[in-house]
């Protein structure tokens, strides 16, 4: 673990939708709430188009944590891509934590766009606990192996 | 054997089928054979060593041709027949499914529903090795649990047997080929490994029937068939699938429940 | 190698406030495939985008990058203003600078560095941009109305007032529904025939209106502006062209005790006959079940008093094609009937009835005349107990949501028996009282307060006969708690309301969806409570939900709107930001290997099957394409694609794994 | 060159001085029920009950996959860093099989053959093999088929043979192999004139290579290749674990404007291999795949570079999911 946590900054991917948590950001903004800057937005039509595979390519391109958020249940613009979203993430975590890797490095939401306080609360607090966690160095390691001499084909 | 052999033989005589999938002796255990004439049904042997799942065979068109054939299938591979039917990816009319029951007498299904109703009766159950890894691993901190996987991938060197074994995998382009974008890198390195066989695992969500044929291909040794394994045992009574069972109303991540669990999500 | 042209925008300063917009400009520059940089106080003033219009005319730019407000905000602007400029609109994107840099961070390097982050991976995903153009659907201007009663009423006159031509099917020999069943409304207490009869004969006269009785829908394919329906219009057995309606063969029909569907079983009527007097069209039918001539072969005493010969034995089902463009969906509700309740003695006792039995007691064209009279004895019940609740709310019965209207129409006919027995006594027991609507709270306090309708809250256990009386069990959990016993001379049922017989079906035929109960699914329960997640599918009535008359006219006219707002146009323009399944070069053709998995993950059923021939007419293979008129674009089958064979329009695979990619790449 | 003895101690001696003197060690370690070669201490950490390792050593100067090169872009500048040889690290292979060591040889030709491959050379430039004979076969083994023998010599700097009292033959056979017994001199006895033949497994002759060569010569349409391929996958299990394949691919690790390019192990088994961007597939069905990797090893590579691309190791008989044995097809053609 990174002995300077102080000093760390965590990177952190945000993956939202754009009916619901995007518009929720934008309420965030007009409020003039503050929250970290470590969090930067990806815009998606639904939370059903999020591919598994972004999170993964994500971490390893050096992503310290990672945030997936969408409409609450019931309020998908298109009806059911949150809860296609919800079965995705229940079977990949699922398999994530199988094979070590670290879920809690994944915050997933339902904020709504008339929940700008609790989007700003998500951020500071998945900032906050990436913080504590550090940087994700076990995944990044492996991420760019090539480097490594010792690394027997 | 002699009356599975003179099945075999008598559909090939009669021009019911162009071809018989089924084993012959191999260098140490029983292997794929292609029986074309009525006189090789004499090599055709089935015992319980015949592990290769001959469903692989059922989506290649150079292999298959446009005739009728018959596969002589034990259960694993009755189970992927009936899910790559509900995949649309068999024609009923063109298929003879034969098996050989446990008194040891020679099958011949009308239909795939009755392959349903035959293989209801037999429970997918994990055996005790693979029980005893994944026990094994979930004892492990999560921190263990990634350093075994790692060093179980370092050994990976890309061949795809596992693909290649699986009945499942299909697909005329393979994620790993799909480079725009390039999902996987298509190098064999422990992370490049490792995204190929969360992507394997995610892909069978819901749709793998547990016939082990991956681990069992795999030729370095990776407990591959686990993951697979695994997600059917956790998905199974989170979902209400019955493992190795297909669900002929989409699988684990083409469908929901509006009370699918989300203690995880704020 | 691209050419991307970056526009900074200040906000005023309300971005540059915090935000060095100068150096985002700057740094971007630098960025590979980046031709030009600029930031601007305003960039939505005109000013503002007349530079970026002059920027790509004299760079030559393939593709921009506005790092302004939010894209919710202001993208059509920008979008607009390049095409204006003979750009792409899609070739458009927006950077999000200050609803989600500039607003919620300080000024500081951290949030500069940000903004700059947001802008480049914009300008990553805008090199993978393809220049899309808006999807053009033809428009069938006509609508298929299912289903004759109030709301299929009113939405087929308000559709054809706008002067587009509308079917309308109804499964029985008459439209009306429920509502012509009724005696008076709540909460006006006016007829509820005297309003409804005038609109009936409105539709069979309208000339934009073609009426279909005795039909159902036989299956519809298609999409939005461009459905197929068939419709099976059942064989009458008379010829409506030749009837004149004068009635001599019902009255002459030997078949004379048939329980009548309109009295709710409690009158009768013959094998030809017409199912009430204000019937639209006032014209018989011959329910072939009940039939002597059909049933035995011998009879035909209808044709032997027919004056024109309009008798048809012969008669088959036929089948009707039509081409419709929008389809309503008003095939209303059920109430719960007979053995649904054995604890309260309905289908055992004669004098327990439903409400809509009750009804019909109280209506002035019903069995009794409108004299409210025992069905068993015929006598005036002086003691009369309403139950309310009978079903509804109930997890136990399998129906534990509200039927919405039961809590009205119980007062009401609280109301409807003291005003006709005047020295009668009667009960109501409730669990609780939901009168919701304008003026409902006040009828309801008017049939406690002036009629003197005694209002018990608690639920009946039992209801059974003793000595010729009804004796009614149950508690009072709202006084005393203590049990409540009534001898009823009649008890009335407000039982569920449940959806109608044969919705699941229906909604097979039509891929809409519907809930656990089979009441048709709205496609969003706040905004879009009149479509169904099948574009060019609306709802209206009670098959969505129960629901009462002004409620059900309300939707009705709501998505009679929904589809003249369809028709107002030749051609449907939607944005093209919708899923396409590859193609590629023989002798893959498509990478989809047609497992059609993707069907079950679309909530638009937009996916359809393909079959790719060769030149000899022989299918290759069978894949999966995308129906552009209803594809929403949310994304879900692409993310569900194993083989990446599907694709979204603006939101690409390339486009997101870029945007992602340049967000972690320093 | 020269044949002298070493006894169990000298071996030990010699192996910790090799340890000692910084190079990398690779030999054969059981672990997780296979044999792979894995960077080793001690001798003690060395495999003995096995036939073969599931892999061949080949990796050692052809990685699975290598850095040709990195770049890096800015202000318009192309920064380059080239493939550095003196990166590449002194490095034995302990106990190696003859079969593999003669793998080298083919591996070799194919990388100098028109274009001199600067990775592969420098890779094998600081490789010592240090060859053991093989005292056991199973039947996949058929090294005596093709030009080779549990006691070959082809490919090794230094061949031990085993005896029975733990010692071992030590023929020297190239200078490397020279430098490499230098390291512990006094570990190495004279000669005792042992016959190594006696200790040596049993490999029976399977076929005429020649003859394999003649027939094949116009087997080119021979319905031969497709009865043989019906069963096969089309995996790459063969090719990776066989010590000649040496197909490889050029792919991009690219990293907004940084990046480097990679090459990694290919196989002509693979679909994908021979694919156009125009969507023709030369080799559109298995059975030409599989024409394609018998015809290479045992008619193109003799023709072309006058070795065969077979040692006769049988490791991808034992790898394949399906039992393509390639000593009984290859022994069936000749009987065709």
């Amino acid at each position: 673990m990174n002995n300077n946590n102080s000093e760390f900054e965590p990177k952190i991917v945000a993956f939202v939708c754009n009916w619901c948590t995007y518009a929720g950001a934008d309420l965030t903004g007009t409020s003039r709430l503050k929250y970290a800057t470590n969090v930067k937005i990806v815009r998606f039509p639904c939370t059903g188009r999020i591919d598994f595979m972004l999170l993964l390519k994500a971490f390893a391109q050096g992503a310290d944590g990672v945030i997936v958020s969408g409409c609450h249940p019931n309020d998908c613009h298109y009806t059911s891509g949150n809860f296609h979203a919800r079965r995705r993430w229940i079977t990949f975590r699922g398999l994530l934590d199988f094979m070590g890797i670290d879920v809690s490095r994944i915050q997933y939401s339902w904020v709504s766009a008339a929940e700008g306080a609790k989007w700003a609360d998500i951020v500071n607090t998945t900032v906050a606990n990436i913080r504590e966690l550090g940087p994700y160095t076990e995944y990044q390691k492996v991420a760019d192996y090539l480097d490594k001499e010792d690394y027997n084909g | 054997m002699d009356k599975l052999r003179e099945k075999a033989a008598a559909l090939l005589a009669d021009g019911t089928v162009t071809m018989v999938l089924g084993y012959e002796e191999g260098t140490n255990k029983p292997r794929p054979l292609f029986c074309h004439t009525a006189e090789q049904a004499s090599k055709l042997v089935y015992s319980s060593q015949c592990i290769n799942n001959l469903a692989v065979y059922l989506t290649k068109k150079e292999i298959m041709g446009a005739g009728k054939v018959a596969i002589i299938a034990t259960i694993p591979t009755l189970r992927s027949i009936l899910q790559l039917s509900v995949e649309n990816q068999l024609n009923e009319d063109n298929l003879v499914v034969i098996t050989v029951t446990d008194k040891d007498e020679v099958k011949q299904f009308a239909n795939f529903a009755e392959i349903e109703a035959y293989i209801a009766d037999f429970q997918l159950k994990l055996d005790g090795k693979e029980q005893e890894i994944i026990t094994k691993l979930e004892g492990m901190s999560r921190e263990e649990r990634f350093k075994f996987w790692m060093e179980e991938m370092s050994h990976c060197f890309k061949c795809y047997a596992c693909r290649a074994a699986c009945p499942l995998c299909y697909c005329t382009k393979c994620i790993v080929e799909e480079n725009r974008p390039q999902w996987i890198n298509p190098w064999a390195a422990p992370l490049a490994n490792m995204e190929w066989q969360i992507n394997r695992a995610m892909h069978m969500a819901g749709r793998c029937t547990g016939c082990g044929a991956c681990g069992d291909a795999c030729p370095v040794g990776i407990p591959i068939h686990l993951l697979t394994r695994k997600m059917m045992e956790d998905l199974a009574p989170e979902f209400g699938f019955t493992p190795g069972q297909p669900s002929k109303n989409g699988n684990a991540l083409s469908t929901w429940k509006a009370d699918d669990k989300e203690n995880f999500i704020r | 190698m691209s050419k991307i042209g970056v526009f900074i925008c200040h906000c005023g300063e309300n971005i540059s406030a915090t935000v060095d917009c100068e150096k985002v400009a700057q740094d971007i520059r630098k960025v590979e495939g980046v031709e030009y940089a600029i930031d601007y106080k305003y960039m939505c003033s005109d000013p503002g985008q007349t530079l970026i219009k002059d920027a790509i005319k004299e760079h030559h730019l393939d593709g921009v990058v506005v790092g302004s407000c939010s894209p919710r905000m202001h993208e059509p602007t920008f979008r607009k203003a390049c095409a204006e400029a003979g750009l792409n609109p899609f070739l458009c994107e927006m950077a999000n600078l200050r609803e989600h840099c500039s607003w919620v961070h300080e000024k500081g390097e951290a949030t500069t560095e940000k903004a700059f982050d947001l802008v480049k991976m914009l300008v990553e995903k805008v090199k993978r941009n393809k220049p899309l153009d808006s999807i053009k659907v033809p428009i069938t201007k006509k609508a298929l109305v299912i289903g004759g009663g109030i709301a299929g009423i009113q939405a087929s006159l308000d559709i054809a007032n706008t002067g587009h031509q509308v079917i309308l099917i109804e499964k029985d020999p008459s439209i009306g529904g429920h509502m012509s069943q009724l005696s008076e409304t709540f909460p006006t207490l006016d007829c509820s025939q005297c309003i409804l009869t005038p609109r009936m004969v409105e539709v069979a006269q309208h000339p934009n209106i073609t009426l279909y009785t005795y039909a159902e829908l036989e299956s519809l394919e298609g999409f939005i502006g461009n459905f197929t329906a068939k419709i099976r219009l059942k064989a009458k057995s008379v010829d409506h062209k030749k009837c004149t309606g004068c009635g001599a063969c019902f009255q002459k029909c030997p078949q004379k005790r048939i329980p009548s569907e309109f009295n709710a079983g409690l009158g009768n009527r013959t094998a030809i006959y017409v199912p009430f007097p204000q019937a639209v069209p006032n014209k018989p039918v011959i329910d072939r079940e009940h039939c002597n001539y059909y049933k035995r072969g011998k009879c035909k005493i209808c044709e032997a008093t027919c004056p024109t010969g309009a008798i048809e034995w012969d008669k088959e089902d036929e089948i009707l094609t039509e081409q419709v463009g929008a389809i309503v969906v008003t095939t209303g509700f059920n109430v719960k009937g007979a053995d649904f309740f054995p604890e309260y003695g309905y289908g055992q006792y004669k004098d327990v009835i439903t409400g809509l039995q009750f009804e019909r007691l109280a209506s002035a064209s019903g069995p009794t005349l409108g004299e409210i009279r025992r069905p068993s004895d015929g006598t005036i019940p002086k003691k009369i107990v309403f139950i309310a609740c009978a079903g509804s709310r109930d997890e136990a019965k399998g129906i534990p949501y509200c039927s919405k209207i039961c809590c009205m129409y119980t007062a009401k006919h609280a109301m409807l028996y003291q005003h006709k027995v005047h020295d009668g006594e009667s009960t109501v027991f409730y669990m609780d009282i939901r009168a919701g609507g304008k003026n409902y709270e006040e009828f309801v306090r008017r049939a406690i307060e002036e009629d003197h309708v005694n209002y018990v809250r608690g639920r009946v256990a039992r209801v059974y006969e003793k000595n010729g009386k009804l004796i009614v069990k149950g508690v009072d959990t709202l006084l005393s708690g203590e049990q409540v016993e009534i001898e009823a001379d009649m008890v009335v049922l407000a039982t569920a309301g449940v959806s109608n017989c044969g919705a699941e079906q229906l909604a097979q035929k039509m891929h809409i969806s519907y809930d656990p109960y089979h009441f048709f699914a709205e496609a969003h329960p706040k905004l879009k409570p009149v479509e169904t997640n099948t574009a060019g599918i609306f709802l209206a009535g009670a098959c969505q939900a129960p629901k009462d008359i002004p409620e059900t006219v309300g939707m009705a006219s709501g998505a009679a709107v929904k589809v003249a707002g369809l028709f107002s146009n030749n051609e449907l323009v939607r944005e093209p930001l919708i899923a396409v399944v590859n193609r590629s070069a023989p002798p893959v053709f498509s990478t989809c290997v047609g497992c059609f998995m993707c069907q079950t993950a679309c909530p638009y059923n937009a996916i359809e099957r393909e079959e790719i021939k060769g030149r000899d007419g022989k299918v290759i293979k069978t894949v999966a394409k995308v129906n552009p008129g209803l594809c929403q674009g949310c994304g879900t089958c692409v993310a569900f694609c194993r083989s990446k064979s599907i694709d979204i329009q603006g939101y690409s695979n390339e486009q997101m794994f870029a945007e992602v990619m340049s967000l972690l790449n320093h | 060159m020269e044949t002298k003895y070493i006894s169990k101690n000298g071996l030990n001696e010699w192996f910790s001085q090799i340890v000692k003197s910084g190079k990398r060690v690779y030999a054969p370690v059981e672990e997780r029920g296979k044999v792979e070669f894995k960077k080793v201490q001690a001798l003690s950490e060395v495999a003995e009950e096995y036939i073969q390792t599931t892999q061949s050593i080949k990796s050692a100067v052809f990685p699975r996959a290598e850095v040709l090169f990195s770049y890096e872009k800015e202000n318009g500048q192309v920064k380059v860093e080239d493939f550095n040889p003196d990166t590449v690290k002194e490095t034995v292979l302990w106990k190696v099989h003859p079969c593999d060591a003669a793998g080298f040889k083919p591996l070799t030709a194919i990388f100098n053959w028109d274009y001199t491959d600067k990775l592969y050379n420098a890779h094998l430039e600081k490789t010592t093999l240090v060859t053991f004979s093989c005292a056991k076969a199973d039947k996949s083994c058929f090294c005596t088929s093709v030009n080779g023998g549990p006691g070959n010599t082809s490919g090794s700097d230094v061949l031990l043979t085993m005896l029975p009292d733990g010692g071992a033959i030590v023929e020297i056979l190239t200078p490397k192999g020279e430098a490499l017994v230098q390291l512990a001199a006094s570990a190495f006895e004279d000669d005792k004139g042992e016959d190594k033949s006696k200790y040596l497994a049993d490999v029976p002759l399977a076929f005429d290579l020649e003859e394999v060569r003649a027939r094949l010569a116009t087997a080119f349409d021979s319905p031969v290749w497709k009865e043989q391929s019906e069963r096969c996958l089309g995996c790459g299990a063969c090719a990776f674990v066989c010590p000649t394949c040496a197909c490889f691919d050029i792919q991009e690790d690219a990293h907004g404007s940084k990046g480097k390019r990679i090459r990694c192990w290919d196989s002509c088994g693979f679909s994908l291999f021979t694919l156009h961007t125009s969507g023709h597939n030369p080799r559109a069905v298995q059975s030409q795949r599989w024409r394609q990797r018998i015809l290479h090893k045992f008619s193109y590579m003799p023709d072309r570079l006058s070795v065969f691309g077979c040692t006769g190791c049988g490791r991808c008989s034992r790898a394949c999911p399906v039992d393509m044995n390639i000593l009984e097809h290859i022994t069936s053609i000749t009987k065709k």
